[in-house]
């Protein structure tokens, strides 16, 4: 009557649970670990490179040369200077920083509003959830960039407020997403068997609604990062962005698209890097997405 | 099997006039959503008695499922009795803003009765670990801490027949039937006075379903437990109520005897039913009288007035499509609802 | 259909209703004021301005005359532009937007879809990867670099195509390319998701054993289905097409509404900015619906109640 | 195994598929043949290897994941296996149709039915038009679709399950082929469709003389329905033979496990059945020998190493077992 | 004829650093178009195209060009030259003066009258008109008053003796009256029209609109497609019709500068027109090209302190600010547009005014200021907040200036970017400590500039007010002898830099793009190229890639002082 067949006593005892195979799916996919890598790699370098370079070299971010502007790359500058005579290198590793903060910071913010805000109203449902899907519906019907900038033109600026606004502007997705996936997980028997088990509303919430809706806010969290750095850096194109002479990759390639015909590396290092950057968060959120949700595998 | 003696005593549960309605979506307005209701259950009255099996069976919609839900209070009824051991718990439930919810009687009660769900795979949390998921009724309830609580579980799998040794693993590391044996022990955790099992085989496979049929026939006799057994495979069922009831279109359409209703067949659905079971048994399927029923079974939505069989009903009259057959004994123990029959 | 049409038509209304409320109160909260300039304004010249466009009244005043005016289709005068009200700046400005987001559509669908169907259908060979890669970078380059990039290239080295300004076709390509270039991206992903999640369908498997061609299977079966994720994208797709030419029709000075979104709050320009946010609501609203329906079309198992 | 007058014959069918924990053997070494007229009965758990066997056979599992399957399927001369796609084409849905377990999910949802049926004719027969149109209204009131010439014109989500059942094997029919796989035709269906649909496979084969091969689990559909079985465990045939004697003498224990642990109506109520411990095989980790020997309450050292070979019991029964059922 | 000699500052003025060797030209040298055309830029849309209203470039550029006024400025030295107006006497006090028309046609007939001016010059101080350039209608006596709505505008002291004679009084003897009504604010207005569309029921202000418009300059508007394109053309009843030499203009409204460039590379624009910048990036090396010029241009870049904040309500410290910055290198590596640094408010050389001798650049001198000021170290002053508008122009001097003041002196300056509306609003509220301002100068005279810091001045966003500074400027305008005048301005000058409320950096210039075989150009002071002197070579010198010959072209024949052809003009600049 026993049913056995385990091939191993130490997977008997052990399980491995779903995010233990996702993540040991997310690590067989080569194309994502090599953009981990990537992103570790750039976001690393950002982190110690301005605070190395600023030991070897002694130039931070911000100090000018305006003798020595606009050069183009060499052993002592290896991406050029820019306009003021800054090393391009520091700038761009700096612009780096600020743009993966911006970019995880405001999807944080937005993933955070969005699951809280989707699981509210699927849960309360009813009129609640009627009010609070159409105000969704009516944030979507407003332009979104019409949304950031009068809340950058009334909040001010700072690079605490762009993310805050663009977060506060983009949790819509996932207010949906979540919404979505607690309406049908609501409907699952596993929370039938809960509340027929007397388990309390809390409980069903936190232990058995959310936790299953992470995987498409991680997901959805993965590929809200680069679209969030696109942003800012749209932001910054409409001198919105962060204040100088603090960079973000978008405000460096803006300057460098402005002074492409005269000046090619100030948009080649900075523009390659956002380039590699998003490209490797992207396929990251992709081999999160395949890794979370086997059925979606390629 | 019953006898007379048991007929004095109360019946552990007993339903009377059940309805339960459903919402349909039909439109959706701004704020607002246009519903139709569904009575997806219809009047359905039953009792079981302490440690009887009663088998429900029926084809998809035909609301056996709805029904148990409906016993457990899964559902809220819109009309009708469902008495607990002499408990009312219908009326146990109260008003929370514009719906209702589970009084304290009526929580403090879902130690007793308990739940066997269809699908092994939707019924476990994917995300909680074997503990995890049988600790979490004995928290709610305060029962067991610390070790104890450990050993509980690890004896709660050895009772349904798995190694306690994987108590750490998660549902999606089992097979159907495990998943399925984990679902059984959960419902047994509380040590409930009724389990109400819904399609509990139905999703697996053959082999695995013998097994599990077995072992829930060695829980009733173990544990004196008491069984809505609820599925669409007569053959299944007959194994293991001792009384089967026969859904159509949200009614009982004929109760009887597990034997009786199977050998004394008097509803021309229950004898389609029966008809249209083949035996793995190439002899008998030779002989076998079979009876195809012509048509689809109408939607719950817009049923048919009076019988809802009389759309497909081989013996139907003119009074059977005005007429709503109402139960009554053909013999002891044994209902039928048809004009006809 | 027809009544669902309708139904969705009527519940645009309050839809609307709150929008035109939200953005008034968010436009008049924001700092400055329409008539700010470098140049000392005498006192009385600023009373009579405000006396001029109403913004002397109470705002609730402000805002039940601006409703009323709305609903006899006066969008109220443009305050950076005088002499232009905000129907005729719409009238403008509208369609140049629409062809542009039109040329940018076309562009993105064709390279999209070829590009999704060819990953698709040739799962995990070095078509796919180099579709889906060309993909991904469409999608990591911001306009603003990719705009000047093709200037640089078409107008400035090989001098096939004007580098700005609007008039004929010519005008229109540049700038549809740089704008649907990151929708072509999605649109490649979007259709070989879609067209992998129908491969994967049973009815698909049902197409071949009948015997259809492998072209067959593709054309018939797999694309509409396939196609339907693209749809839905469609719709929040053209919107943003529409604000998201701000850059595009900087960078190539279209004049088209796209900056206004941006021009319009930055100039406290307040009827401007509410008759084009009002507008895009509308039309977002009204595209949805569009998109709905289209749905609905492409796939006959959603009814309309 | 095959037979002068076999349609189809398969011998020695492979079909392996990649996946995260390595190789998995979906089938391994399948061999049997159809004859004309006949129904062959396939049957199994879930995870035998019965769908897979037909669809392989057919060209219809997706590669990758799946290796080309390797083995010979014989029919009008040409192997199969080794068939260009497009000679293949031209059989599937012309000679050899096919038909699935949800028909819900096997018909194209954006199509009307009378698209999906008149290409069927359009490609192989070069019919089209109304003349396609005609054939393929005749053919849904063949299998009692009522109302055909409106219903032709709806979608499939506007048919009940039975209905649906019944356009697919409409689809299927159209062409008159020699063999009809039907894979679980009737699984998805409850107990009174079911009969209807089995009924009418019948009516049809018999009046067309097509060939039957049925896969389901369900002995009693087998039982009621097929002239010949072959009962599939871990991706091979452990035994085969004409439905009524391998039904009345099975002699591998699976086989006779299987008959043991399903309930019949007739059987009384709160009887033990005889279960088959343990639970199917997991495919990509299959144990050395005869997989079954796990399972097996007759099994001796030989089983857990070597694999039995098919032993022919009778001119039309054989079965794959070292310590065989004694014929009862 | 009353003369005030206006000096051109660039006479005064050279543009420092030398030229790379010229390289031909940026992008195509064909016009795109036939010979009587020139395609333009014009930046933006203008925000009104009625003289009295207009407040912006993009307008003006369009006013100078398709109305006359009493007088016109001449194309290079900018000097008042006769235009409706024939010949003018002013009174002995300076403050009353006679105009002679002469007779003129509007576009649409109707012959030009000196009734025309004054419902002009009532109009523009009318509150009812609401013209945010109604102060300039306050040099005539009783404008003020009448723009407070404390008196009707039938007392503005204009009034038309007959058809063709136009007397006006002006509140003070200002000496460059002259020169100041060649503004467009002065440009008379067609009343018939305003009043023909008043009784056609159609809003009086749409006049404008190429519908209706009629007007008294060279070219009148033929075609407006909005933020697309202006086509203009020859208006032939313009009085000086047959010396006007192009057929056709046509004018873009492309608001990016980079665009623009490439619209000029490419040949879509003959000259990009003087509301479009060049970006700073672009200039050294478009300087190395044949069709670049720079000229003076009469503006000063500085930034307003907030003087009533601490640290900055201490002189000292903003005196060490100022003398903190290298303004030399500012102009060299950021600006580069060669201009030229300055450490005073007035330029030097504008109109005869001697600018006062400041040290552009002594660090040393601005960190002993900090210690007198009591900051003996610099971590004891607090951060500063440098307030800018959003311009990639503005963020980059700011950029350098937070340099070039963290470097010397120490200081943390915060820089803050704020789109314009919200800067302006800042800026008015005081809600800043230091935030950087242009000033073009309205007309060449010192006072345009030493207004701004007068106490009433509504522009003074220093807060700094000084009674002495307020006389000694009143003083300077009652007086009517130019040299005291500009003695006394000067006076009032050296008093308010010692002050230091505001921080001038640089006088700036103009970088200019102009396709070769476009003449008539002229680098002038106040960037004003009015369309008519313009015309395109069609013997094409620069086919052979070769700078365009010495040798001067005919020049046209009014007006009758030399005009230099746009080479001659860019050899001076050189």
């Amino acid at each position: 009557m026993t049913a056995t067949a385990s091939p191993s006593a130490a997977s008997l005892v052990t399980g491995t649970s779903l995010w233990q195979d996702a993540w040991r799916r997310l690590r067989k996919n080569r194309l994502a670990v090599a953009s981990g890598v990537v992103i570790l790699f750039l976001a690393g370098a950002s982190l110690v490179g301005p605070a190395l370079i600023a030991a070897t070299w002694g130039y931070d971010y911000e100090t000018q040369d305006l003798a020595y502007g606009a050069r183009p790359p060499s052993w002592s500058h290896p991406f050029g200077t820019d306009f003021y005579g800054r090393d391009l290198l520091t700038r761009v590793l700096y612009g780096g920083r600020v743009s993966l903060t911006v970019g995880l910071l405001a999807a944080t913010v937005a993933a955070t509003i969005g699951t809280v805000y989707g699981a509210v109203a699927s849960y309360a449902g009813g009129l609640v959830d009627s009010v609070m899907m159409r105000a969704v519906d009516i944030l979507y019907a407003l332009p979104y960039m019409f949304l950031v900038i009068i809340l950058v033109t009334i909040l001010g600026k700072s690079l605490l407020l762009v993310f805050l606004a663009l977060g506060a502007v983009g949790w819509l997705l996932t207010a949906r997403i979540v919404r979505g996936q607690v309406m049908s997980l609501k409907e699952q028997d596993f929370v039938t068997a809960a509340r027929s088990l007397g388990t309390p509303a809390s409980d069903i919430i936190f232990r058995h609604l959310i936790p299953n809706t992470l995987g498409p806010v991680i997901v959805t969290f993965t590929l809200t990062v680069p679209s969030m750095i696109l942003q800012e850096a749209f932001l910054s194109f409409l001198g919105l962005g962060v204040q100088a002479p603090r960079p973000s990759l978008g405000a460096l390639i803006n300057d460098g698209a402005n002074q492409m015909l005269v000046f090619w590396w100030t948009l080649a290092f900075p523009g390659g890097v956002m380039a590699l950057m998003l490209f490797a968060l992207n396929f990251l959120g992709d081999g999160v997405r395949d890794a979370l949700d086997p059925k979606m595998k390629r | 099997m019953s006898s007379d003696e048991t007929a004095s005593e109360r019946p552990l549960l007993d339903v009377h006039d059940l309805e339960i309605r459903f919402p349909v979506t039909v439109g959706e307005g701004w704020l607002t959503r246009h519903r139709q209701e569904v009575r997806a259950v219809d009047g359905v009255s039953f009792s079981v008695r302490r440690g009887e099996t009663l088998g429900l069976v029926g084809e998809s919609g035909c609301g056996k499922s709805t029904t148990g839900r409906g016993v457990l209070q899964l559902l809220r009824p819109a009309r009708g009795e469902v008495m607990f051991d002499g408990l009312p718990l219908h009326d146990l439930w109260v008003r929370r803003g514009r719906s209702w919810a589970w009084g304290p009687e009526l929580r403090a009660l879902r130690r007793r009765m308990q739940m066997i769900f269809q699908d092994p795979f939707a019924s476990l949390n994917p995300r909680m670990t074997v503990e995890a998921i049988l600790a979490e009724p004995l928290r709610n309830f305060g029962l067991a801490d610390g070790s104890d609580r450990r050993a509980r579980i690890q004896s709660l799998l050895e009772t349904v027949g798995l190694d306690p040794r994987m108590i750490r693993r998660y549902p999606h590391e089992f097979s159907g039937g495990q998943r399925q044996r984990i679902g059984i022990a959960r419902a047994l955790a509380l040590g409930p006075d009724l389990i109400v099992a819904d399609e509990p085989i139905s999703a697996l496979d053959v082999s695995i379903q013998a097994q599990i049929l077995n072992l829930l026939q060695q829980l009733r006799r173990d544990l004196g437990l008491t069984m809505l057994f609820i599925a669409h495979d007569l053959a299944a069922v007959r194994l293991v109520s001792d009384r089967i009831a026969v859904m159509y279109l949200g009614r009982i359409v004929e109760l009887a005897d597990a034997v009786t209703i199977v050998a004394a067949a008097r509803h021309p659905y229950t004898q389609a039913l029966i008809s249209a079971v083949p035996a793995p048994d190439p002899v008998a399927e030779q002989t076998r009288q079979r009876i195809v029923l012509e048509g689809e079974v109408p939607s719950p939505l817009n049923p048919p007035a009076g019988c809802p069989f009389h759309t497909r009903c081989p013996l139907r009259e003119e009074r059977c499509r005005h007429e709503v057959p109402v139960l009554r004994e053909v013999a002891r123990g044994h209902t039928v609802a048809c004009h006809v029959a | 259909m027809k009544a669902y049409v309708i139904r969705r038509l009527l519940e645009l209304i309050p839809t609307a209703l709150i929008i035109i409320l939200g953005s008034f109160a968010l436009v008049r909260l924001a700092p400055g004021s329409p008539f700010s300039s470098e140049k000392e304004i005498p006192p009385e010249v600023r009373r009579q301005l405000d006396a001029k466009y109403g913004f002397d009244k109470p705002l609730p005043e402000q805002f039940v005359r601006y409703l009323g005016n709305l609903l006899v289709g006066d969008l109220g005068p443009s305050t950076k532009y005088p002499q232009r009200s905000v129907n005729e700046i719409i009238a403008d400005g509208f369609p140049v937007s629409l062809t542009l987001a039109g040329v940018a559509l076309v562009w993105s669908l064709l390279v999209g879809i070829t590009a999704g169907i060819i990953g698709a259908v040739r799962q995990n060979t070095v078509w796919d990867h180099a579709a889906m890669a060309a993909a991904l970078i469409g999608i990591s380059i911001p306009s603003f670099v990719l705009g000047p990039l093709l200037v640089l290239l078409f107008s400035l080295r090989l001098h096939l195509l004007p580098p700005a300004g609007w008039g004929d076709l010519r005008h229109v390509i540049l700038p549809g390319i740089t704008l649907g270039t990151i929708y072509a991206a999605s649109i490649a992903r979007l259709t070989r998701g879609g067209m992998l999640e129908v491969v994967r369908s049973d009815f698909i498997r049902t197409a071949r054993a009948k015997g259809l061609s492998e072209r067959l299977v593709i054309w018939r079966h797999m694309l509409k289905g396939g196609l339907l994720p693209v749809v839905s994208y469609l719709g929040p797709a053209i919107a943003s097409m529409l604000t998201g030419s701000v850059v595009v029709e900087k960078i190539f000075n279209v004049p088209g509404i796209g900056p206004y979104f941006v021009d319009a709050a930055f100039n406290r320009d307040y009827f401007l900015v509410m008759g084009i946010v009002v507008l895009y609501a509308f039309f977002l609203l009204l595209l949805n619906l569009v998109v709905d329906v289209i749905y609905g079309f492409l796939d006959p198992r959603i009814e309309y109640p | 195994m095959s037979e002068p007058e076999a349609v189809v014959s398969v011998s020695d069918l492979r079909t392996y598929f990649h996946s995260d924990d390595g190789i998995v053997k979906a089938v391994d070494g399948v061999s049997f043949s159809v004859r004309r007229g006949e129904t062959l009965g396939i049957v199994g758990e879930s995870g035998s290897g019965k769908s897979v066997a037909c669809l392989s056979l057919l060209g219809l599992v997706a590669r990758p994941p799946a290796f080309h399957p390797s083995g010979e399927v014989w029919y009008g001369g040409r192997d199969l296996l080794r068939c260009s796609e497009r000679e293949l084409e031209a059989i599937r849905g012309d000679r050899l149709a096919m038909i699935f377990q949800d028909p819900l999910t096997s018909l194209n949802p954006y199509l009307r039915i009378s698209r999906q049926l008149t290409e069927v004719l359009e490609v192989h027969k070069g019919t089209s038009g109304a003349e396609a149109r005609r054939a393929a209204i005749a053919m849904l009131e063949r299998v009692g679709i009522p109302d055909a010439d409106r219903r032709i014109d709806q979608y499939p989500h506007q048919f009940s399950g039975g209905m649906r059942q019944r356009v697919m094997i409409a689809m299927a029919l159209l062409c008159q082929p020699e063999v009809l796989f039907a894979d679980e035709p009737t699984t998805a269906l409850d107990v009174t469709i079911q009969a209807q649909i089995l009924e009418l496979i019948a009516d049809l084969q018999r009046s067309a003389g097509t060939a039957v091969v049925l896969v389901t689990h369900d002995l009693g559909v087998v039982a009621g329905s097929t002239d010949r079985v072959a009962v599939m465990y871990a991706g091979r045939i452990v035994e085969t033979g004409p439905t009524a004697e391998v039904f009345a003498c099975p002699r591998h224990p699976y086989t006779r496990g299987l008959l043991a642990s399903t309930p019949r109506i007739d059987t009384p109520p709160g009887s033990h059945l005889e279960a088959i411990p343990g639970m199917p095989p997991d495919l990509g980790h299959l144990p050395a020998g005869c997989p079954f020997h796990v399972r097996c309450s007759r099994s001796i050292d030989r089983c857990r190493s070597e694999y039995p070979p098919f032993t022919r019991l009778s001119a039309t029964h054989a079965a794959a077992c070292w310590n065989m059922e004694e014929p009862s | 004829m009353g003369t005030v000699a206006i000096l051109g500052i660039g006479l005064a003025l050279s543009l420092a650093g030398c030229r790379p060797e010229e390289t031909g030209f940026f992008g195509t040298t064909e016009p795109r178009h036939g010979p009587g055309e020139l395609w333009m830029n014009n930046a933006g849309e203008p925000e009104w195209l009625d003289p009295n209203k207009c407040a912006d470039g993009n307008g003006g550029e369009i006013l100078w060009n398709t109305f006359a006024g009493l007088v016109q400025a001449h194309p290079a030295t900018l000097e008042p030259l006769p235009e409706i107006a024939t010949h003018w006497e002013v009174s002995a006090d300076g403050r009353t003066y006679t105009f002679h028309l002469r007779p003129s046609e509007w576009s649409d007939g109707t012959p030009l009258t000196a009734h025309d001016f004054v419902y002009s010059f009532r109009r523009l101080v009318d509150p009812a008109t609401a013209s945010k350039y109604a102060t300039n209608g306050h040099i005539f006596r009783g404008g003020a008053a009448i723009s407070r709505g404390e008196a009707a505008p039938e007392t503005l002291t204009v009034q038309a003796l007959d058809d063709l004679t136009l007397e006006v009084t002006l509140e003070n003897p200002i000496p460059y009256f002259l020169h100041f009504l060649t503004f467009y604010s002065f440009m008379p207005i067609p009343r018939h029209l305003l009043e023909d569309l008043a009784t056609r029921g159609i809003d009086p202000e749409l006049w404008t609109r190429p519908e209706h418009v009629v007007c008294n300059g060279p070219y009148r508007m033929t075609e407006w497609t909005f933020r697309q394109r202006m086509v203009f053309e020859k208006n032939p009843r313009y009085w000086d019709a047959t010396n006007v030499r192009l057929e056709r203009v046509r004018l873009a409204m492309v608001e990016s500068y980079t665009t623009a460039l490439n619209m000029y590379a490419a040949g879509e624009f003959d000259w990009p027109g003087s509301n479009t910048s060049l970006p700073a990036e672009f200039l050294d090396e478009l300087a190395r090209y044949g069709d670049f010029h720079r000229h003076p241009y009469l503006a000063v870049y500085f930034y307003w302190i907030n003087t009533q904040a601490p640290p900055l309500d201490d002189p000292l410290v903003r005196q060490a600010l100022s003398l903190a910055i290298d303004r030399e290198a500012l102009v060299a590596h950021v600006a580069r547009g060669g201009q030229i640094p300055s450490a005073a408010l007035v330029p030097d050389g504008l109109a005869g005014y001697e600018a006062i001798p400041l040290p552009l650049f002594d660090p040393d001198r601005a960190r002993q200021l900090l210690r007198e000021a009591g900051y003996e170290r610099p971590e004891d002053l607090p951060p500063v907040t440098l307030m800018y508008n959003t311009s990639e122009g503005h963020k980059q001097v700011a950029e350098a200036i937070q340099q070039m003041w963290k470097k010397e002196l120490g200081i943390r300056v915060e820089l803050e970017n704020q789109e314009w509306k919200v800067f302006l609003a800042n800026a008015e509220q005081m809600n800043f400590q230091i935030c950087r301002m242009g000033w073009t100068g309205d007309y060449a005279d010192p006072f345009t500039f030493l207004e701004l810091l007068t106490t009433e001045c509504g522009n003074n966003h220093s807060a700094w007010s000084n009674a002495e500074y307020d006389e000694l400027l009143a003083a300077a305008n009652r007086e009517s002898d130019p040299s005291r005048r500009l003695a006394r301005l000067r006076e009032a000058e050296a008093l308010m830099l010692e002050a230091q409320p505001l921080i001038p950096l640089y006088v700036y210039t103009r970088s200019q793009l102009i396709k070769p075989y476009v003449r008539g150009i002229e680098g002038n002071h106040q960037d004003r190229h009015p369309w008519k002197h313009i015309w395109i070579d069609e013997r094409r010198p620069d086919r052979d890639r070769q700078p365009a010959p010495a040798g001067r072209p005919p020049a046209p024949p009014r007006p009758p002082a030399a005009v230099h052809p746009s080479a001659a003009a860019k050899e001076k600049a050189a």
